[in-house]
């Protein structure tokens, strides 16, 4: 299926000048037209980005359906696109979540619902951009032109407070990509290309790649977030429609993780090498502190948010463990390096999903209560009792419950960086206990016991639209808990390639 | 028949009543609900007998296969597969017998039940866990199933989630397990470090060299296979409510009671045992485990027992006796004696689910009255019930020739002939628990069963006996309580029955030492009568008698007495108060700390609004600057042209 | 011969008075958009020299390009001043202090 | 004294005088006028420099439209003069200060030090039949042609600007709108109504 195509350039430019289309297509006279045209190029971005899979070649690290054209010559600037078994499931991810967010959206924003739909097309393309760019000027551009339709989602749709959350939001991330600026013009003059594939291959000396080093984690903490830069997170989750939640949660925070792992760890692998132990201790406060702060949430949409905080810190605690699993002499055949990786991937898409589902859910009740206070509800199990047995399966999922997507990335991550330091694992698993007590103490005082006002009494239950969603996701979600090895295949190649790169020293 | 697909048939076919019921419960109807579950779980249970007959009577191969590969990372092979030998064989039979029992059972004690169809769906989704579970052949499918029974677990005692304490019950029953399953996947990721595998044999082969190495965690050197097979305890500490992660259990009683037997009775519970006795091969190497092993179930044993004296509600009164059945097996594992913890297990499984499931009947007759005070005399209104529940409790406090008697005895014996450091201290609590047991047991029994009548008249005009779906599995429970002691214990315990699943070193072989003085079942029962543990236990009855039945002041001025101590039984020790206040307040104060001070105040207050603070600040200060007046920018402009020409004009410079 | 020198200081004086102009007359803005012109000039006689002196046309062209853009700019210039007398009935530029904060 | 130089110090001096007028004449009108003469003089020294086209250009065109646009301007609005010259002496001290100051530093920069004969020395002339304009057309209509294409765009801009800015839409202005007039339909503006004829009585009839 559709071999031969020029695959990324299609995904990319697709939403975006379906997007464009979208909002031309306008909302005189109703908006039903513009919704349906953004779902169908929605729908055609994913099954396109099937093709990807389909076309895959796992046997391989090298990049994929590279597309190369010169883009700003004098700077040697490429138009340059490719993805590897790293990139493609997230940019699978992205065209999945954005059909859902998509209909999440159907009814309910009445409110200038083409650019509302137009704008998540385009931020669609964009992320995708950035997970398939190979050129980092390409990447930077893609980087930064994604915050533009996120700006205006939780700006324009988003809740009373939105204004101070879309700032803090903005000026959070844009402060962290100036750094990671920098440091790209940096390489580009010691290599004389920005080609991210030539970075990996640089020399750079111990000065250069510890400030380099931080400038990407300045960039990419704040994605991401780590503590202690991610209080932009809540505040944005709150303000922002579900939709937009939704996709900040399930993809754009992935673009830290990513980032992680295509520039911070194969270009300055002897600097991450040396603050490892900074990464590991921000992970784990992140795992820890995060799942306390989160256990006192009184707004489901926070509650959620701090929760998508604690499973992000697996995401680096697994990137950055391995120089510890490496460096351990007791381990001897199976180094673990591998396993930490690829768990901390598949978590990435594993909280895609389920972040996302969590999302949606607190939408469902949003949409019917117009409000997030936990306070507010009780007994919705007895108005609501498909849903909430969805709620309750997302939130096992979300509590990591073997079975379920949750459960992969966090076992994986467990059992690698036991092999690093019996006290990192230690603390990491604490996110079990954790986990499942805000989340399932959430669901308990949300769901559980007696019909608590009138308000919750007057709920209907999903309707069939909302129930599509729920269903996909659900099942999703149970797909990669029974069998992640799809996933995890694709990876292998392409992980020993960042291995080989992370394990061999740069300085010159 | 190929024995592969029937071993693939048999969870599956759980899985299979558990989906219909669940997913097209309203589709198929109440009937159909149970029709599908219980056709379901009664396929898995002849297979599981067919299955019985292959590997026990036929001494069929051992299987152990992989079905599916879940996933291969870093040479770490994830997989799903099955190991069936004798120990996975038993345990399937028991499960699937007991599960299918309640499942009858459930019929007649759920019958008005709104939830109907999502209660059978739940036990036999239960069903399917516990099978995977147990016959997993690698640690990946073991937490699997671990969680998965968890999970069911949870929802079941939330079933009536109106009710306030019922979820409170599974939330902490959730958590509590969770704190349990924290201390398993560390020692799954220690296996995995040390072995390099997560399959049973690989890891079991590994066991001999892991346990040469230590392992420095801060504060000292521990032996890996040490900490390998505590933290692989802790799990089972959890999961069979050990103390002190016991608490779970007695709050548990809060789901239906069909849930009570099948769950937090014979299987789940039991599941920490079963994984202690299949890891013997790791923790034989350790007798730092397994002395802390026997500690814990001795601890839990005793002093389990003893809360079980002043609890009213009948449910409870055999809540604390299956903590205390579950410390008795610990402590076997604890002294090596896994294949009389196992044997322990299966028979405690039938009397366990008899009692709990007469229990029902009884809360059934009484219209959902749980409050033994407000019972008594019951024995005429129910006779099969009553006479269920007499075999239940019999085989309970281990009366000479019902199934109980062996497995207990057997466990008594094996302590008393353990040198492990402790092992006499042991010893003696658990002789001193027989007594508790017996006295709590017969208790129950003379307040529900006989004296006066103590019920409301309403509910007196209604007493009768309950209807055949639940008396028939009570008979059918009573069969086995009575007899099953008597037919396996030569097999399992001094046979070779468990000899490839068990393993047990020469030194700590406790068992062969009981062999020795072993002369078939009537000897033992001969000799069982003129033992301590039987007086021990009759005079518990004839305490319980001469308390509750000759002379019910003593009770009152016992109570009276030594209130204190009464209260500190009542409160149990505290230790929910104690968890409430420290991990669940603390949790939330230390949250709202994290929280309130480092988030809001430090980050954002400080950090990043201070920062927009001082910017503005500089920036309101700054604006001065900018009068509004083209001249004074021109002359800004002047000035920076003079300077930059006076670089010009001086390059030198 | 003249030396390029002259053509420079030459350019020089005419800038530097119109600096002067501007903070002389730094009331009226018809006088100051005139100063810009001088100064533009100014520009445009060093363009000039330097295009004659190097041999370069593009002096010449770029001065075609101030002289373009300068029409522009004076062309806007007025017509703003036109509209701001209009409104506000002065071209005082101490009085043209709405957007001061 | 060549008589190259000779032009060029008269043109010079007659140029300095007459920036010092723009920027020192007391009616805007003087100014104005006196900024042509700069005009004037600087092309003259553009032409020794061999810039013809752009010398004549800067007459034609500068001088003839824009400084004519000055003019009307200037003429148009009715500047109190006396209050634009309030304070003027004021700052004409420190004005004067600074335009010393910038062109002795200037002159280091740019004099003869640096600039003179020694480093550029004069090129020589062009040929009788060389054309400027030629010259200065090859290169506008090839190498910058798409700069040549934007000024024009430009200007263009400027002069819709200009209309824009300046246009006033006077309320009591009666315009012809000969759309809305061709759509007049004869029930927009006649009502036939329908109503018993008025018959006068002839009061004496005889």
């Amino acid at each position: 299926m559709f071999a031969g195509w020029p695959l990324l350039s299609l995904l990319v430019w697709l939403p975006i000048i379906g997007g464009v289309a979208v909002l031309l297509s306008g909302d005189k006279g109703g908006s039903e037209g513009s919704r349906r045209l953004a779902l169908i190029i929605s729908v055609a971005t994913f099954v396109l980005s099937l093709g990807l899979y389909t076309n895959f070649d796992s046997a391989t690290s090298a990049m994929q359906f590279e597309e190369r054209f010169e883009w700003i010559g004098d700077f040697n600037i490429y138009y340059h696109l490719g993805v590897d078994g790293i990139s493609m499931p997230l940019i699978i991810l992205t065209t999945f979540t954005t059909i859902l967010v998509i209909l999440a959206g159907w009814e309910v924003i009445q409110k200038r619902a083409s650019q509302y739909m137009a704008a998540f097309l385009i931020m669609e393309g964009l992320m995708i951009g950035v997970f398939s760019a190979l050129d980092a000027m390409f990447f930077y551009v893609f980087w930064e032109a994604m915050l533009i339709p996120m700006f205006v989602i939780i700006g324009v749709w988003g809740g009373p407070n939105r204004v101070y959350a879309t700032i803090k939001f903005f000026i959070y991330t844009f402060f962290g990509s100036v750094f990671m600026l920098v440091a790209m013009i940096y390489m580009y003059y010691q290599s004389g290309s920005f080609a991210i594939l030539d970075m990996h291959n640089l020399n750079l000396g111990m000065t250069e790649q510890t400030l380099i080093f931080f400038a990407f984690l300045a960039a990419f903490a704040v994605k991401v977030p780590m503590w202690p830069v991610h209080t932009w997170l809540p505040d944005a989750h709150v303000e922002a429609p579900t939709g937009g939640s939704v996709i900040l949660a399930a993809i754009m925070l992935k673009i830290g993780g990513y980032g992680f792992v295509r520039f911070a760890l194969p270009i300055t692998p002897d600097a991450s090498m040396s603050y490892d132990w900074l990464i590991i201790a921000m992970s784990l406060i992140a795992v820890v502190y995060i799942g306390f702060v989160a256990l006192v949430q009184s707004d489901m949409k926070k509650l959620v948010a701090y929760s998508s905080i604690a499973h992000m810190g697996f995401v680096t605690l697994g990137l950055f463990s391995v120089f510890q699993i490496l460096n351990n002499p007791a381990n001897v055949d199976i180094t673990g390096a591998v396993l930490a990786i690829e768990g901390a991937m598949v978590q990435m898409i594993s909280h895609g999903f389920i972040s996302g589902a969590m999302f949606l859910m607190i939408g469902v009740l949003y949409d019917r209560m117009h409000s997030r206070e936990i306070a507010d509800y009780g007994g919705v199990v007895n108005t609501m009792p498909v849903f909430a047995a969805f709620a309750v399966f997302f939130a096992m999922s979300n509590a990591g419950l073997p079975g379920t997507s949750g459960f992969v990335g966090e076992f994986m991550v467990i059992l690698a960086v036991f092999k690093a330091n019996f006290w990192i694992a230690f603390l990491a698993a604490i996110t079990l206990i954790l986990g499942a007590a805000y989340t399932l103490w959430m669901v308990k005082r949300v769901f559980y016991g007696e019909v608590t006002n009138e308000n919750v009494k007057a709920l209907k239950d999903l309707n069939q639209r909302e129930l599509l969603i729920m269903s996909i996701l659900a099942v999703s979600i149970l797909a990669l808990g029974l069998y992640p090895a799809p996933l995890v295949d694709v990876m292998h190649v392409s992980v020993d390639n960042l291995l080989q790169h992370i394990t061999q020293s740069k300085l010159p | 028949m190929d024995m592969e697909l029937i071993y693939l048939a048999i969870p599956l076919a759980s899985l299979f009543g558990a989906i219909m019921a669940g997913f097209f419960g309203k589709a198929i109807g109440r009937s159909g609900a149970h029709t599908v579950t219980i056709a379901g779980v009664a396929s898995s249970f002849i297979l599981s007998l067919m299955a019985y007959n292959h590997i026990v009577l036929q001494a069929g191969d051992i299987y152990n296969q992989t079905v599916y590969t879940w996933m291969v990372s870093d040479g770490l092979r994830f997989e799903v597969g099955f190991l069936v030998d004798k120990l996975t064989v038993m345990m399937m039979c028991v499960v699937t017998g007991v599960s299918l029992m309640v499942h009858i059972y459930t019929i007649g004690y759920m019958r008005d039940d709104p939830g109907y169809q999502r209660f059978f769906s739940y036990i036999s989704l239960f069903t399917f866990a516990m099978l995977m579970l147990v016959m997993s052949n690698n640690f990946f499918q073991l937490f699997f199933g671990w969680e998965a029974v968890g999970l069911v677990s949870y929802l079941l005692i939330g079933f009536w989630y109106k009710k306030e304490t019922a979820i409170y019950a599974n939330l902490k029953a959730f958590l509590v397990n969770r704190v349990g399953d924290f201390g398993f996947i560390l020692g799954i990721a220690a296996v995995v470090m040390y072995a390099g595998s997560l399959d049973y044999k690989e890891v079991f082969a590994a066991a001999p060299q892991i346990s040469n190495q230590v392992l420095d965690i801060g504060f000292g050197e521990w032996s890996v296979i040490s900490v390998i097979c505590i933290l692989l305890f802790i799990g089972a500490m959890g999961k069979s409510a050990q103390v002190p992660l016991h608490v779970w259990l007695p709050d548990s009683m809060e789901g239906p009671t069909p849930i009570s037997a099948l769950i937090h009775a014979a299987t789940m519970v039991t599941a920490g045992i079963f994984m202690v006795a299949r890891m013997s091969p790791l923790f034989e190497f350790s007798e730092a485990a397994l002395t802390f092993v026997m500690i814990i179930g001795a601890i839990t044993a005793l002093f389990m027992g003893l809360i079980g004296i002043v609890q009213n509600d009948i449910k409870r009164v055999v809540a604390y006796s299956t903590l205390s059945q579950l410390g008795y097996m610990t402590v076997a594992l604890g002294v090596s004696a896994y294949s009389a913890a196992v044997f322990h297990l299966m028979t405690h499984a039938f009397f366990k689910a008899l009692l709990f499931l007469g229990a029902g009947s009884v809360i059934i007759a009484m219209h959902h009255e749980q409050d033994m005070r407000k019972m008594g005399g019951l024995r005429k209104y129910m006779p099969i019930t009553w006479i269920t529940s007499l075999i239940g409790s019999l085989a309970l406090i281990g009366f000479p020739g019902f199934s109980g008697f062996f497995s207990k005895d057997s466990i008594i014996l094996a302590v008393g002939a353990s040198d492990l450091p402790g092992a006499d201290i042991v010893h003696w609590m658990v002789l001193a628990g027989v007594f508790i047991t017996a006295f709590y047991s017969f208790r129950m029994y003379f307040l529900v069963f006989h004296g006066k009548e103590r019920m409301d008249e309403h509910t007196k005009e209604h007493l009768r006996e309950t209807p055949w779906v639940v008396t028939v599995p009570l008979i059918a429970l009573a069969i086995p309580s009575v007899i099953i002691g008597w037919m396996t214990i030569e097999p399992m315990l001094f046979g070779s029955y468990f000899a490839d699943a068990i393993v047990v070193h020469e030194s700590n072989n406790v068992m062969a030492t009981l062999k020795e003085s072993f002369h078939g079942q009537w000897a033992m029962v001969e000799h069982g009568i003129f033992s301590l543990p039987f007086l021990l236990a009759l005079s518990g009855v004839g305490s319980a008698w001469y308390i509750y039945m000759k002379n019910p002041q003593i009770a009152d001025k016992a109570q009276q007495k030594f209130s204190f101590i009464h209260t500190m039984l009542e409160k149990k020790y505290w230790i929910d108060e104690l968890y409430v206040k420290v991990f669940s307040d603390g949790s939330r104060v230390l949250g709202k700390g994290f929280w309130k001070a480092g988030d809001v105040a430090i980050i954002d207050g400080l950090i990043i609004n201070g920062s927009a603070k001082v910017v503005g600040w500089f920036a309101g200060v700054v604006r001065h600057v900018q009068t509004g007046m083209l001249y004074h920018y021109a002359f800004a402009m002047i000035l920076g042209l003079v300077g930059l020409l006076y670089l010009f004009a001086n390059p030198a410079s | 011969m003249i030396p390029l020198s002259s053509y420079l200081i030459l350019g020089a004086i005419l800038f530097s008075i119109s600096i002067a102009g501007i903070f002389i007359n730094r009331k009226n803005v018809i006088v100051l958009l005139m100063c810009i012109e001088l100064m533009l000039l100014a520009v445009n006689i060093n363009f000039i020299a330097f295009s004659h002196f190097l041999g370069d046309t593009a002096g010449q062209v770029f001065v075609f390009f101030i002289l373009t853009v300068a029409a522009a700019e004076a062309a806007i210039g007025l017509a703003i001043l036109v509209v701001v007398f209009r409104n506000r009935q002065t071209i005082n530029v101490s009085e043209l202090n709405t957007l001061k904060g | 004294m060549t008589f190259f130089e000779v032009v060029f110090y008269a043109f010079s001096t007659l140029m300095v005088v007459a920036a010092l007028g723009v920027v020192s004449a007391r009616n805007p009108v003087h100014s104005v006028l006196f900024l042509v003469l700069t005009f004037f003089a600087s092309s003259a020294i553009w032409l020794l420099l061999e810039a013809e086209f752009l010398a004549i250009t800067l007459v034609l065109v500068y001088v003839g439209a824009v400084m004519v646009l000055f003019l009307f301007v200037v003429m148009m609005l009715d500047i109190n003069v006396t209050r634009m010259r309030e304070g003027l002496m004021r700052y004409a001290p420190f004005g004067i200060a600074i335009a010393i100051l910038l062109i002795v530093q200037m002159v280091m920069v740019v004099g003869p030090e640096h600039f003179g004969l020694l480093a550029f020395p004069v090129p020589e002339s062009h040929a009788a039949d060389y054309s400027n304009t030629k010259e200065l057309g090859r290169v506008l209509y090839t190498d910058y042609v798409y700069a040549f294409e934007l000024a024009s765009v430009i200007l263009l801009v400027a002069i819709v600007a200009a209309i824009t800015l300046t246009m006033r839409r006077r309320p009591n202005t009666r315009y012809q709108k000969p759309g809305a007039q061709m759509k007049v339909l004869k029930e927009d503006r006649l009502r036939i109504i329908k109503m018993k004829s008025e018959t006068i009585e002839p009061e004496n009839k005889q």
